[in-house]
C-alpha cells in the first residue's frame, strides 16, 4: 500500500510538472502581447520595452520558465494583469464559491444518480429503464449555459421561485470566512438568515450543474451493475438460495460501485469545466466566471494560475480515487 | 540421425515486479525427423511456455534451441530461418481465427512472410482448394467469417492454414482440448492422415494422457517446468517410473478396467 | 445468469441465423435508439435542404423586423438584427454537424494509430506516449479546451484544434487497452510466428479488431463535441458573430434572454436535439456491440 | 423417486428464431443415487440442470411437461417458493471454480452468508458452522482460509469451496455442471472423490453433468445419455458403457483415444450436430447414424427397453433390435 502511495505521488509530481510545462509554453506561443495589452495601443515603445522588461518577457523562455517555476513554488503565480492584483490572492477570494457549487452539484448528482442507474439496470428494457436513460441522457446532452438559461425563465421569471443570480442577496451579511462555504460557515455560526439565503441561491445552480453530470453517474452505474448481475458468482449465490436485497446489495451493487468510483471521481474533471460555464451564467463569484473574465482581457497570469489550480485539484482528486480503489478491491495487492 | 529439432538446457523465468517465476528450468530434449513427440503436463507445468519458445513467441532466458543444427535464439532475437518451415495450431480455435477476416484470407495469411516468387506458388487457387478439401471442408467455405463454423470446422481451418507454407515441423499445442470428443476423434484422425501425406514432424503438446498414448511415439512428462520422465510411449505407460508420472496415470478415470470389455 | 447456457447451448443454429441482422433487429427494439436516429436524420435533412425550406438568409440584416416574436413568418423569432432565427439555426445545423464530426472523427483515427501502435510495441515510447495522455487528461476538458482556444486566438479553427487535442488521449488510451487485449489473442500470436512484420499484424489485425470500440466512443462524443464547440462559443473563444454558430448565437442572445425569450431558447434547443440525437444512438450502439453491457 | 423429470421440453427464443434446446425429457434420480447426464456441447445437460433451479434465461420457456421434486411439481412453484427451495433443498456446483466464487468477499462470509439462511441461526453462529464446512471438505487450517479471498486459493481449493457452499443447507440433490472440467486430472480425482464421500454420509443424490465418460465411470450408478436435446439412451453405467446400445452412445465410445491402437483411425461421427430450430420429423441422430433405416428419417423413436424385459436400460433407436 506504501509503495503504490509513493508511486502515485511521484507520478503526481511528475503530471503537475508536465501541466505547468503545458500552460507556460501554450501562453508563450501566443499570438497575443500581454504587454501591449496591459499598456495599451497608443503606448509609446518605450513604455512597451519598459513594461516587457518589468514582465520578464525580453529573457529567454527557458528563463522565464525558470522564474515562473520558482514563483510558483512559493505560491507566487504573478501578478493578474486585469485586476492587478496577485493571480494567487484572486484565486483565493474565489476558490471556496466554486467548491461550494461544484461540491453541491457533485453530491446531487451522486445521490440522484445512483439509484436510477439500479433501477435501470435492475428494471433492463422496461419502461423505468428508458425513462431513466432518457432523463441522464438528457443530461449530458443539454448545455450548461442552456440549461440555467431556461432555469432562469422559468424559476426567476415565470415564477419567481429563485434568485437568478449571486451567491447571497445583499440585504444579508454574508457569514463570516472559516472555511469560506457559506453554508458550511453559517451552520457554524448559527446565522440561520444567512443559512437559507445562500441555499436558495445555490439551488438552482448546483442542479444545473449536477443535471450535466448525472449522465456520467448512472450509465456507470448501469453499465457495471449489468455486467456484475450477469457474472457467475451472482448465478451461484442465487443457486445458493440468495436473493432479494441482500443479493443486490450485498452482492452485485458492492462490486459494481469499484468501477463507478473511478469514473465517478474523473467526471469530477468535467464538473469543474461545467462550473466555468454555470457560475458565467448565474453570475456566482467563483473561479470560473474570474478566467472568462480574464480571458476576455488575455489575462496570462490569472489563466495560468487558474488552469494550475484546477489541474492540482482534479489531479488531487484522482489521487484519492485510485486509493479509495486500491482499498476497496482486495484482488490490486502488491 | 540427426535430430530435427533440439533443446539443450531451456530454462524460462519471469519477472513481475519483485516476484520470479521460473515457468521453466534445465529442459533437454530432442525431436527426430518423421516422430510424434508427446508433451504432457498439467496447468503450470510449462509445456506450452516451451511451445511459444519454440516458436518464436518467447526467448528462452538460457539453453539453445536448434532446428536443423541452427539456433533459432539469438539473444532476444529469433532466427526466422526459413519462413513457413515451422508451423504451430492453437488451441482454442476461437481465439486463433482472426473474426474479421475469411477464411480464404485466414488460410493464406502465412504466405504473406515467404518470398513473393514462392508465395504466388504456394498459394495458387488449385493448391488452396486442393488443401481446403483435403482438410475436410468445401471450396465456398472459403468465403466465410470464423464464426460461420463450428468448433471442428474451425481447428481444420486452422490445420490448413499451418500446412499451406508446406511446413515440415508443426507444433501442436493442445489442438483438441477445447472440441467435443466426436469432434476430438475427427482431428485426431486427419492429424493422423496428414503426418503420413506429408511426412510431417510434430511437436503434441497436451494435457489428456489417452490423446498421447494414442497419438505419439515418443513422450516427455513435465511437472513444475522439469521433465521427470522422457521415453517410448509404451514404456511410460506400461512401466511409469517417477512418482509423479504414476499418480498422473492413476488420475485418469478408466472407462473399463479391462478392454477387453466393450463390445462396440 | 445471461447468454452463456443460450450460447453454449445453440451454438450450431446460431451459427446459420442469416435470415435477420440482429444489429439492426436489436436496434429496431429499442425506443430511445429510434428516437435518436429519428432526431438525426431530421436535423440533418433540415440542414441540408435549408435554402428549400427558409426564404430568409442567415446573415442577412432587417433592422425593421428586429425581436419579432415567434409566428407564422418567423417560426423562432427574429434577433437583435432581424435576422430570421429558425434560418440561422437551419444553417447553423450543418456547421455545428459538420464540425462535431470532423473533430472527432480526426481526433479518433490520430488517437486509433497512436494507441494501438504504442500499446503494440510497448516499451520506453509506450511509456512516454502514455505520460503525455495522462497530463493532457490531468486538466478537465473544457478548461484545457479554453485554455488552447484562448492562446490560440478565438476562431472556429483554433476550437476546434483545442477540441481535438482534448479527445486525443481518449482514444489512445481505449485503442492501447485494446490492442494490449488484442496482443494476447492467439490469432495474433499466430501471425506473429507466421514471420508477419508487426506493422502488418498492427494493420490487418488489430486496428481493424480494436474498431468496434472506437466507433462507440466516436458516436458518444460527437454529442459532446457539438456541446463543447457551441461552450466555446458561448464563451466567445469559437466561431465569431455573424456566423450562424448556435452557442455564439446564444452568447449574444442570452442578455436579451427576459425580454426576447426565444432569441437563446431556440438555438439552445437545436443544440440539445443534435446532441441528445447523437448521444441516444451511441449509448444504443454501445449496448448493442458492446459485450460487458450485452451480457444480462 | 427424489427426483422426476416427465417429458420436458424447453425453447429458446432469439431474434426471431425458436431453439428447441430440450425436446421430451425423461429421467428420474432415486434418493441416494449419483446418475451421470452424459452429453456433447448443446445436448441440453445444462439447460436441463438450469430448470430444474428455475434458473433459466427470461428468453426460455418451457413448453411441455413436469419436474417432479418429492412428490410436487416445481414448475407450479410460486417465485418465493422457489427462493426457498434453492441452496436448502437442491444445491448445484458450476463448472469455472474461478469465476464462481465472489470475488471481493472473503471465504468464511460467502459461506456464512447461506448458512445464515437456511439454518435460521444467527451470524456469528453462521460463520463458525462455515469455518466447519471448510473442514469438512478437507480444507487444512480452514480459519485461515476462511479469511482469504477466493483469487488467494488455488482451482482445486475454489471448487472444493463452491461444493461446501452448494453442500451447506445440506441439500437433498446436488447438480454438478461439469465441476471437475477445469481442473487438473490429479485435483479432479480428488474432487470427485470428495463429492461422492460427502454424498454417501449425507444421503445426497447427485446429478452429475459431464462429457466425460471416464468421470462417469469413476463415479456414476446410472447414466442418461443426452443427444440434441433428447435423451437418446439410459441405463446403469455398467450396461450404457459396457454394452451400449444407441449408435450414438457407441460412436461416443468408440471416439475416445483411450482404448485404440496406435495408427488405427478413431471412430469419428460423420456430419455435424443438427439445427435445433428444425428438428428433423425423424430421429434427431438419423442423419449422421451409419446404420439408420428408412423408418428412422420418418417417425420419431421412443425411449424402450433395450434388451426386452430390461427395466433399467432403455434406449431410443428404430434400430435396438437388430
Amino acid at each position: 500500500m506504501r509503495q503504490i502511495i509513493t508511486k502515485r505521488l511521484a507520478m503526481l509530481v511528475l503530471v503537475l510538472f508536465g501541466v505547468t510545462l503545458i500552460t507556460f509554453f501554450l501562453s508563450h506561443v501566443i499570438p497575443g502581447d500581454p504587454a501591449r495589452m496591459m499598456v495599451g495601443q497608443r503606448a509609446s515603445e518605450e513604455t512597451l520595452q519598459e513594461v516587457r522588461r518589468q514582465l520578464g518577457l525580453d529573457q529567454p523562455v527557458w528563463v522565464q520558465y525558470f522564474t515562473y517555476m520558482k514563483g510558483l513554488l512559493a505560491g507566487d503565480f504573478g501578478d493578474s494583469i486585469r485586476t492587478q492584483q496577485p493571480v494567487i490572492n484572486d484565486l483565493i477570494t474565489f476558490f471556496p464559491a466554486t467548491i461550494e457549487l461544484a461540491l453541491t452539484a457533485f453530491v446531487i448528482a451522486i445521490v440522484i444518480g445512483i439509484p436510477i442507474g439500479i433501477l435501470s439496470a435492475v428494471k433492463k428494457d422496461t419502461g423505468w429503464d428508458h425513462a431513466g436513460r432518457f432523463f441522464s441522457i438528457a443530461g449530458i446532452s443539454t448545455p450548461v449555459f442552456w440549461s440555467g438559461l431556461v432555469g432562469i425563465l422559468l424559476f426567476y421569471k415565470v415564477f419567481n421561485l429563485l434568485p437568478s443570480s449571486g451567491r447571497i442577496d445583499l440585504m444579508v451579511t454574508p457569514p463570516p470566512t472559516i472555511t469560506g462555504l457559506f453554508l458550511v460557515d453559517s451552520l457554524l455560526t448559527g446565522n440561520w438568515a444567512a443559512f437559507s439565503n445562500s441555499l436558495w441561491h445555490l439551488i438552482l445552480p448546483a442542479c444545473t450543474l449536477a443535471f450535466a453530470q448525472l449522465a456520467t453517474v448512472t450509465r456507470q452505474v448501469r453499465a457495471s451493475m449489468l455486467e456484475v448481475l450477469g457474472q457467475d458468482y451472482i448465478r451461484t449465490a442465487l443457486a445458493n438460495g440468495i436473493h432479494g436485497p441482500v443479493l443486490l446489495f450485498r452482492y452485485a451493487l458492492r462490486n459494481a460501485l469499484i468501477p463507478t468510483i473511478t469514473v465517478v471521481g474523473l467526471s469530477f474533471g468535467s464538473l469543474l469545466g461545467g462550473a466555468v460555464v454555470t457560475e458565467t451564467i448565474f453570475g456566482w463569484p467563483g473561479m470560473g466566471k474570474y478566467v472568462v473574465e480574464s480571458i476576455a482581457f488575455l489575462d496570462f497570469p490569472a489563466i495560468m494560475g487558474f488552469t494550475f489550480v484546477i489541474s492540482l485539484g482534479y489531479v488531487i482528486i484522482n489521487l484519492l480515487v485510485d486509493l479509495t480503489y486500491y482499498a476497496l478491491d482486495p484482488q490490486i495487492k502488491e | 540421425m540427426n535430430p530435427l529439432l533440439a533443446v539443450n538446457g531451456v530454462s524460462k523465468e519471469y519477472t513481475k515486479g519483485n516476484h520470479r517465476f521460473q515457468a521453466v528450468s534445465g529442459v533437454d530434449f530432442a525431436i527426430t525427423r518423421g516422430e510424434t513427440f508427446g508433451l504432457i503436463g498439467e496447468s503450470g507445468s510449462g509445456k506450452s511456455t516451451l511451445g511459444k519458445m519454440v516458436t518464436g513467441l518467447e526467448p528462452p532466458t538460457s539453453g539453445t534451441i536448434t532446428y536443423e543444427g541452427n539456433s533459432l535464439w539469438n539473444g532476444n532475437r529469433f532466427n526466422r530461418l526459413k519462413p513457413g518451415e515451422m508451423q504451430i495450431v492453437f488451441q482454442d480455435p476461437q481465439s486463433s481465427l482472426d473474426p474479421r477476416m475469411r477464411v480464404q484470407a485466414i488460410i493464406t495469411e502465412p504466405l504473406l512472410a515467404l518470398p513473393a516468387a514462392e508465395r504466388k506458388e504456394k498459394g495458387s487457387k488449385e493448391r488452396l482448394l486442393a488443401l481446403i478439401t483435403r482438410v475436410g471442408l468445401k471450396p465456398d467455405h472459403l468465403n466465410r467469417y470464423p464464426h460461420e463454423f463450428s468448433g471442428g470446422q474451425r481447428q481444420r481451418i486452422a490445420i490448413a492454414r499451418a500446412l499451406i507454407t508446406d511446413p515440415s515441423f508443426v507444433v501442436l499445442d493442445e489442438p483438441t482440448s477445447a472440441l467435443d470428443v466426436s469432434v476430438q476423434a475427427n482431428v485426431l484422425n486427419l492429424l493422423q492422415e496428414l503426418k503420413r501425406e506429408r511426412n510431417l514432424t510434430y511437436l503434441f503438446i497436451s494435457h489428456n494422457m489417452a490423446v498421447i498414448r494414442y497419438m505419439c511415439d515418443r513422450m516427455a512428462v513435465m511437472q513444475k517446468g522439469r521433465i521427470v520422465e522422457i521415453g517410448h510411449v509404451n514404456d511410460i505407460f506400461v512401466n511409469p517410473v517417477d512418482s509423479y508420472t504414476k499418480t498422473l496415470l492413476s488420475s485418469l478415470p478408466q472407462l473399463h478396467e479391462k478392454k477387453e470389455d466393450i463390445h462396440v | 445468469m445471461s447468454g452463456t447456457t443460450l450460447k453454449t447451448e445453440s451454438l450450431p443454429a446460431a451459427r446459420s441465423a442469416k435470415t435477420v441482422n440482429p444489429f439492426w433487429y436489436k436496434i429496431r427494439r429499442n425506443p430511445l435508439t429510434l428516437l435518436g436516429l429519428f432526431l438525426l436524420l431530421l436535423i440533418l435533412l433540415l440542414s441540408i435542404f435549408a435554402p428549400l425550406i427558409s426564404p430568409y438568409e442567415p446573415t442577412k440584416i432587417n433592422i425593421p423586423e428586429r425581436f419579432a416574436q415567434p409566428s407564422a413568418d418567423h417560426w423562432f423569432g427574429t434577433d437583435e438584427v432581424g435576422r430570421d432565427i429558425f434560418t440561422r439555426i437551419l444553417y447553423g445545423a450543418r456547421l455545428s454537424l459538420g464540425v462535431g464530426v470532423a473533430v472527432v472523427v480526426g481526433a479518433g483515427v490520430i488517437g486509433t494509430i497512436i494507441g494501438a501502435v504504442s500499446g503494440y510495441f510497448g516499451g520506453r515510447i509506450d511509456q512516454l506516449i502514455m505520460r503525455l495522455m495522462d497530463i493532457i487528461l490531468a486538466f478537465p476538458a473544457l478548461v484545457l479546451a479554453m485554455a488552447i482556444a484562448a492562446t490560440l486566438g478565438p476562431n472556429l479553427q483554433n476550437a476546434m484544434l483545442a477540441i481535438a487535442i482534448i479527445k486525443i488521449p481518449v482514444y489512445v488510451r481505449l485503442a492501447r487497452a485494446e490492442t494490449l487485449a488484442l496482443r494476447e489473442k492467439l490469432f495474433v500470436k499466430a501471425a506473429v510466428t507466421f514471420g508477419i512484420p508487426s506493422w502488418r499484424i498492427i494493420v490487418r489485425h488489430i486496428i481493424p479488431n480494436a474498431l468496434s470500440p472506437v466507433i462507440i466512443q466516436v458516436t458518444l462524443d460527437i454529442g459532446d463535441a457539438i456541446l463543447l464547440v457551441a461552450t466555446l462559443g458561448f464563451l466567445g473563444l469559437g466561431a465569431q458573430p455573424p456566423t450562424p454558430e448556435w452557442g455564439a448565437m446564444i452568447s449574444i442572445g442570452w442578455k436579451y434572454l427576459l425580454d426576447y425569450w426565444w432569441y437563446p431558447t431556440f438555438p439552445g434547443l437545436a443544440l440539445f436535439l443534435a446532441s441528445c440525437g447523437f448521444n441516444l444512438i451511441g449509448d444504443g450502439i454501445r449496448d448493442i456491440l458492446d459485450p460487458k453491457a450485452n451480457r444480462s | 423417486m427424489l427426483l422426476e423429470i416427465h417429458n420436458l421440453s424447453v425453447e429458446f427464443e432469439s431474434m426471431q428464431d425458436r431453439v428447441k434446446a430440450l425436446q421430451a425429457v425423461s429421467f428420474s434420480i432415486d434418493e441416494g443415487e449419483i446418475v451421470g447426464i452424459v452429453g456433447e456441447s448443446g445436448s441440453g445437460k445444462s439447460v436441463t440442470a438450469l430448470s430444474i433451479l428455475g434458473l433459466l434465461e427470461k428468453n426460455a420457456h418451457i413448453s411441455t411437461g413436469s419436474i417432479s421434486y418429492k412428490g410436487k411439481n416445481l414448475l407450479s412453484l410460486s417465485k418465493k417458493d422457489w427462493q426457498s427451495l434453492r441452496g436448502k433443498e437442491i444445491g448445484m456446483v458450476f463448472q469455472e471454480p474461478m469465476t464462481a466464487l465472489h470475488p471481493t468477499m472473503r471465504i468464511g462470509d460467502q459461506l456464512a452468508e447461506v448458512i445464515h439462511r437456511h439454518r435460521s441461526i444467527s451470524y456469528k453462529e453462521a460463520y463458525r458452522q462455515a469455518v466447519a464446512s471448510l473442514a469438512e471438505v478437507q480444507i487444512n487450517d480452514p480459519e485461515l482460509v476462511a479469511r482469504k479471498y477466493p483469487f488467494e486459493l488455488s482451482g482445486g481449493m475454489r471448487q472444493r469451496v463452491v461444493i461446501a457452499l452448494a453442500m451447506s443447507a445440506p441439500p437433498d440433490l446436488l447438480i454438478a455442471d461439469e465441476p471437475t472440467t477445469a481442473l487438473d486430472v490429479t485435483i479432479q480425482h480428488e474432487v470427485l472423490k470428495l463429492m461422492q464421500e460427502l454424498a454417501q454420509k449425507r444421503g445426497t443424490s447427485i446429478m452429475l453433468i459431464t462429457h466425460d465418460l471416464g468421470v462417469v465411470a469413476q463415479v456414476c450408478q446410472r447414466v442418461v445419455v443426452m443427444y440434441a436435446g433428447e435423451v437418446v439412451e439410459t441405463g446403469t453405467t455398467q450396461e450404457v458403457l459396457h454394452s451400449p446400445c444407441h449408435p450414438y452412445t457407441k460412436a461416443l465410445i468408440g471416439a475416445l483415444p483411450d482404448l485404440a491402437e496406435q495408427g488405427q483411425p478413431l471412430l469419428a461421427i460423420p456430419g455435424e450436430s443438427p439445427d435445433l430450430r428444425n428438428r428433423p420429423d425423424g430421429c434427431v441422430f438419423a442423419p449422421r447414424c451409419s446404420c439408420s433405416l428408412p423408418i428412422c428419417r420418418e417417425d420419431h423413436p421412443v425411449l424402450e427397453p433395450a434388451v426386452s424385459g430390461s427395466l433399467t436400460h432403455q434406449v431410443s433407436c428404430w434400430g435396438r433390435n437388430q
